[in-house]
């Protein structure tokens, strides 16, 4: 039974057809990437499984609830996160606030009215713990201006982790990071795989497919081969496309 | 039959002016991002400038007078105040606008005085035009006309000329255009001042219908709005076709619904954005 | 932290110096409060109205009762609100025992509701409504200007005999232009006139093109408009860019001359009802020379409007009141020496009234007709003076009692 | 440290200032606009909710404002006459949030400049209807004959009495209000102008809690425009004109309530006594007043309380 099941999605703007009758299945606990050249349609495809933008035709099964065009904190009830390919924060904030905001949600206290936010323990603690999950404990009080672009592209990754979710959307992870930050990343990417079903938007191809289980390759908003690694490689359309460009 | 053909001729020379008011309202919100609250008194001013210039020098030359003076002004305006403030949130822009208006307004209170001044049309518009029962003063043909050139010159020069083409890219995004290489800051100052200057002429237009009282301009501060919003942000087309709109119902309205043709501008509005966010021809720009 | 601290104790420090100038302001003079409009769009006839004032003062000497008289004049920015809040502030701060002014029934009948509350007496200048005097009546409030009942029925008679018997009634969508209409119906039988049409037209309204186009296709004899302010000014000039006046006879059941004036004289032929003219005979023609000598700044020449009478009447039947009341002091005294009080020398063919029961100032109205041609300030022909006292309404027509003499 | 974050709250030093203000030499003497003042700083306060907080730009908080005025005012004459006025300020303030509820629902998903048109709109219409409505709001004649009367059984109808009534109201209402800012609800709201579509992915139905937050403001602002009908004693439809509710966006954006949570306090009693000593002394006023707005703009760009510091949260 497959976690996340996509079947004939379909989205245009206007004539521009940008993704086309999409049919994929995730397995629970894989790690996906999805690859493809610019344009291919690879955020729009994340955009449409959360919901930002609904979709023109098609399903999105998540655990067998439709959660077609639901919005994204809809599909978040569902379990279903992500993470931002442009880094996504609350720039006047800190980094600690920046988690809580998650967090708060996560615990149901979105429209409390009479609850003091910077005194609520059970915020902090929660908001603590993932913060040393992933490494920023000791930046917690940092204005988010403050801190380095990795610094800020493991918060945003954080911050999708706030409600702890089953499946995580990673868009672009690694995106204008130097050599060694990029290793934070695989590192966290590591340590997430082991709780979390990942689906992964990377450019970087050798950290594709050293880590993935499956990919996804995208050519003009279609599936062009979905498999193992080595299944892909070898695939003909893919060489084809590839090697051609 | 022959009122309601009169009240269509009548409400598409209203809608002209409308939009022509409306327009460079349009063009500084859609380029600089600035709720221009100081439109309606720079309408005000344009007025009051062609009744001083008039006796002076005739209809054409006072029209082109109070359009350069109001022009400076304009420019004075944008150097000194609006420039700050591009970039902060719309409103701190309507704040500083308002703030001005508040006080050109109280200027000329002092040097015109508070009572209201007429102006008769320019002597080749006078008279009127019988078409069977059918009533159209010369002079509000001649705006209908006139309006119609401004109108149609600024979508022209938009669509046909380079510097067009960037203003039009300010409008989809100003960023982009400095981005390209642009003086972005010289394109605000330039398309502020040509929407000074059409406010003037508008003013100069309208004095001679509605005649002059230094709050003039506010009355027709709403409506700007209202013509922008329906045509969508933007869009000269846009503009044109919200002005027409609004000026077919007020004038078709006053015969089925006299008692609330100042409301039904506003309720169409609401309708409009509510069902098409941009307005009917609008395009995404930088107020989103 | 600390410069917020700052801001707060230099605004009060501030406002605290200014007080402290005030306060030492000498001997013990009467102040009569003036609320009426002094910026924005209706600033001229809040001039008017204060010229008026000031002008009747001046013919007292400047004193009543050996006590200097001074007016504190407040900004009433023709809003209620913010009328009624300058009207609080001249009685609790300057502590003004008699309040003045207004230019429309809204902010009146605020201020009268600030009157009754503190107990202060309020001369409502220039505003037209009925309601003044029947549902928003007090016994602390005078209605100087006439009402709408005595305006009509005032000229209705002459414009139904001698100008047509179909109306066409274009009027403001408000209280007082609705009771203009009403009042012409009421009479519509006793006159023999019959309706062609009403048009109501929202407050703020500029173009009247499509009212005009329907109102030159109804075919009426006479086009009666209850209409005020910028919007009527705005009005007179399309009737003219309309052809009207070739089509009907155009009645205005109220005009103010300073709305009339800065039309081209071949703009202006309409009858209408006024409080005053200025060539009204000899006396007014000398009060208005000398009112413009006074005043180089008026919004118009002879500046005798229906304001400036109005003002000049309030101040001098409120300074006849004192006298009469031997105090200035004892609101309710000088109350009830107003009430059934008669002034003659008001420069008119008919005595000035102040009717008890319902605190109405009955004073004379004039018809008049704008002469074409004329292209000085002498614009207008008296063609009929009629007197309030047997137009105004009765009091089976108005069963209330404000008067407290009794 | 409990003493020290006391003496520390900007609040005690405007509670203090005010509580005291009728025994002031000279504004003591201004009761009446100690009132409005007070009713001013209820009214920017929860308008903040919304501009500052939210980034809503309602300019149709004079409409909510003016339902709680009429709320009171119908209440008062016809269903609670002569009685106190507890039952009244109650209505008017359902009265201001069952109007912001309901535009709010409609247009809860509107962004910026839409958002302020089609609350200009909502206030336009109500104002257009309440000015000829004469047999309900009395037209242009207003609804007069307020006599307020008690509250829970204390005799208000002076006018220092009535003062001390909207200083309760105002300390109580402000204390909420800031509270509420502080809460988690008011964090949600911040993180809702800063990034509206973070905030979805985080979980929050960005529409939902616009609405939210404008039907609370509007509770606020019906309940002060309520009692600014018992101190006004009177009703009238120019209320809703949008021009009032032009006169709260600028205060608060003058005091830079996007910078603070005091700064519609400081923008209103800048707005207000500004207006009014500047008005009594010089004819036209209006020159001043203008100029000094665009003064103000100039230099704090982000209001007066942009100078000071940051948010504080």
């Amino acid at each position: 039974m497959a976690i996340l099941s996509v079947s004939n999605l379909k989205k245009s703007f206007g004539s521009n057809l940008v993704t086309n009758d999409i049919c994929v299945d995730f397995q629970e606990g894989e790690l996906v990437s999805i690859i493809g050249a610019n344009g291919a349609g690879k955020t729009t495809f994340f955009n449409l499984l959360t919901g930002m933008i609904k979709p023109n035709g098609g399903t999105v099964m998540y655990k067998g609830a439709d959660i077609t065009g639901k919005p994204p904190y809809e599909t978040l009830k569902h379990g279903l996160s992500r993470s931002f390919q442009v880094v996504s924060l609350f720039e006047e904030m800190n980094v600690l606030e920046n988690i809580s905001i998650g967090v708060q949600s996560a615990l149901g206290l979105r429209a409390n009215l009479f609850k003091n936010f910077k005194k609520n323990d059970e915020i902090r603690v929660r908001s603590e713990e993932i913060l040393s999950q992933i490494g920023l404990f000791d930046k917690k009080d940092f204005p988010v201006g403050a801190i380095s672009h990795g610094d800020r592209k493991i918060l945003d990754i954080g911050m999708a982790l706030s409600n702890r979710p089953e499946t995580l959307l990673l868009d672009e992870p690694m995106s204008g990071l130097a050599k060694g930050e990029r290793s934070r990343i695989t590192d966290l990417i590591e340590k997430l795989r082991k709780t979390t079903t990942l689906i992964i938007v990377e450019h970087d191809m050798d950290v594709v497919f050293k880590i993935s289980e499956k990919i996804l390759v995208l050519h003009q908003g279609a599936v062009l081969a979905f498999g193992d690694p080595e299944a892909v490689k070898r695939n003909k359309k893919v060489q084809a496309v590839y090697l051609k460009s | 039959m022959f009122l309601v053909a009169s009240l269509i001729v009548n409400g598409i020379i209203l809608g002209l002016i409308y939009a022509t008011i409306a327009l460079g309202f349009s063009l500084v919100l859609g380029v600089s991002g600035v709720l221009n609250f100081a439109h309606g008194i720079l309408f005000a001013l344009g007025a009051y400038m062609y009744w001083v210039l008039k006796d002076l020098m005739g209809f054409w030359p006072a029209m082109v007078g109070a359009a350069l003076i109001v022009g400076v002004i304009g420019i004075i305006v944008e150097r000194v105040l609006v420039r700050r403030i591009y970039g902060e949130d719309p409103l701190f822009g309507l704040v500083i606008t308002m703030g001005f208006a508040m006080a050109v307004e109280q200027v000329l209170h002092m040097i015109f005085g508070a009572a209201a001044k007429t102006i008769n049309p320019p002597e080749f518009a006078q008279g009127v035009l019988f078409i069977g029962d059918m009533i159209i003063p010369y002079y509000r043909l001649f705006v209908a006309g006139f309006c119609t050139v401004i109108l149609g010159g600024t979508w022209l020069a938009l669509n046909n000329t380079s510097f067009g083409a960037i203003v039009r890219a300010g409008m989809y995004d100003s960023e982009m255009v400095s981005a390209l290489g642009h003086d972005l800051p010289m394109l605000r100052t330039i398309v502020f001042t040509i929407g000074t200057m059409i406010a003037a002429i508008s003013g100069v237009l309208a004095s001679s219908i509605w005649s002059l009282k230094p709050g003039m301009g506010a009355a027709f501060l709403m409506p700007s709005f209202l013509v922008v919003l329906i045509g969508g942000l933007g869009s000269i087309r846009g503009t044109i076709l919200g002005g027409l709109i609004i000026g077919l119902t007020t004038s078709l309205m006053s015969l089925v619904i006299p008692r609330f043709v100042d409301i039904m501008p506003y309720v169409i509005m609401a309708v409009v954005v509510y069902f098409w966010p941009r307005g009917l021809l609008g395009k995404q720009n930088i107020l989103e | 932290m600390k410069s917020r601290m700052i801001k707060f104790v230099t605004c009060i420090c501030m406002v605290l110096l200014v007080g402290a100038f005030s306060a030492f302001a000498g001997e013990k003079p009467i102040k009569i409060g003036i609320v009426s409009p002094v910026s924005g769009n209706y600033g001229d006839h809040g001039k008017l109205e204060r010229m008026g004032m000031t002008a009747a003062l001046k013919q007292a000497g400047g004193k009543i009762l050996g006590r200097p008289v001074v007016m504190v004049v407040a900004d009433s920015e023709t809003n209620p609100d913010i009328a009624a809040r300058r009207a609080r502030r001249l009685v609790e701060v300057d502590g003004c025992n008699f309040l003045m002014g207004s230019v429309s029934s809204s902010v009146a009948s605020a201020i009268s509701a600030v009157a009754a509350e503190k107990k202060v007496l309020y001369f409502a200048t220039n505003g037209n409504s009925d309601s003044l005097n029947s549902d928003k009546a007090s016994p602390y409030m005078f209605h100087v200007a006439p009402s709408m009942a005595m305006l009509v029925r005032g000229g209705g008679k002459y414009v139904a005999n001698n100008l047509g018997k179909k109306w066409f009634y274009l009027t403001h969508d408000y209280s007082w232009g609705h009771s203009g209409t009403a009042w012409a119906r009421k009479s519509a039988a006793e006159f023999g006139v019959e309706e062609i049409g009403e048009i109501k037209v929202p407050l703020g309204t500029r173009d009247f093109s499509s009212q005009l186009l329907q109102v030159r296709e109804s075919g009426a004899d006479v086009l009666v408009v209850t209409m005020a302010g910028f919007d009527n000014v705005a009005l007179l000039k399309q009737l003219a860019e309309y052809q009207i006046y070739s089509k009907m006879k155009v009645w205005y059941t109220l005009m103010e001359f300073v709305d009339m004036w800065p039309l081209k004289p071949e703009q202006r032929q309409a009858y209408a009802n006024v409080e005053v003219y200025w060539n009204e005979n000899s006396k007014t023609r000398a009060f208005a020379e000398m009112l413009e000598k006074n005043n180089p700044d008026a919004p118009c020449p002879m500046p005798l409007d229906n304001g400036t009478y109005e003002g000049w009447l309030a101040m001098k039947i409120l300074l006849a009141g004192i006298e009469k009341a031997g105090t200035a002091d004892d609101v309710t005294a000088v109350i009830k020496a107003i009430e059934g009080l008669e002034i003659k020398d008001n420069m008119r063919k008919y005595p000035t009234k102040v009717r008890a029961w319902d605190h109405q100032v009955l004073t004379q109205i004039d018809l008049i007709k704008a002469n074409p041609e004329a292209t000085g300030p002498d614009m207008w022909e008296v063609i009929d003076e009629i007197d309030a006292n047997k137009v105004a309404r009765t009091r089976e027509e108005n069963p209330i009692n404000v008067s407290i003499s009794n | 440290m409990q003493i020290k974050s006391i003496t520390r709250d900007p609040y005690l030093y405007i509670f203090l200032i005010f509580a005291l203000y009728p025994f002031y030499p000279f504004l003591g003497k201004f009761i009446s606009l100690g009132s409005e003042l007070l009713l001013f700083f209820i009214f920017t306060l929860s308008f903040n909710l919304c501009l500052g907080y939210t980034a809503l730009p309602s300019f149709g908080h004079g409409a909510l404002y003016g339902m709680g005025t009429f709320g009171a005012a119908l209440t008062f004459l016809h269903l609670t006459p002569g009685m106190g006025i507890e039952c009244a300020l109650i209505i008017g303030g359902i009265a201001g949030m069952l109007g912001a509820a309901a535009v709010g629902w409609v247009i809860r998903n509107k962004k910026g400049i839409y958002f302020a048109m089609l609350t200009v709109a909502f206030s336009q219409v109500l104002f257009g209807l309440c000015w000829r409505w004469d047999e309900v709001t009395g037209g242009e004649s207003g609804l007069t004959g307020i006599a307020r009367s008690s509250f829970l059984g204390m005799d208000i109808s002076g006018s220092i009495p009535y003062y001390y009534l909207c200083f309760g109201f105002f300390a109580a209402c402000a204390i909420i209000i800031r509270v509420i800012a502080h809460s988690s609800f008011g964090m949600t709201l911040q993180s809702i102008r800063q990034n509206p579509i973070r905030a979805t992915y985080l979980g929050y139905n960005t529409g939902f809690y616009k609405f939210l937050v404008f039907t609370l403001s509007g509770f606020f602002a019906g309940l002060a425009g309520a009692l600014y009908c018992f101190l006004a004693g009177a009703a009238f439809a120019d209320i809703f004109d949008w021009t009032k509710s032009g006169d709260v966006v600028i205060a608060t954006l003058l005091g830079g309530g996007t910078a603070s949570f005091y700064g519609p306090i400081v923008g209103s009693l800048i707005f207000l006594i500004c207006k009014e000593l500047i008005s009594a002394f010089w004819e036209h006023w209006l020159l001043a007043y203008g100029l000094f707005f665009v003064l103000i703009i100039l230099i704090c760009p982000r209001g007066l309380m942009g100078l000071c510091d940051r948010k504080e949260q």
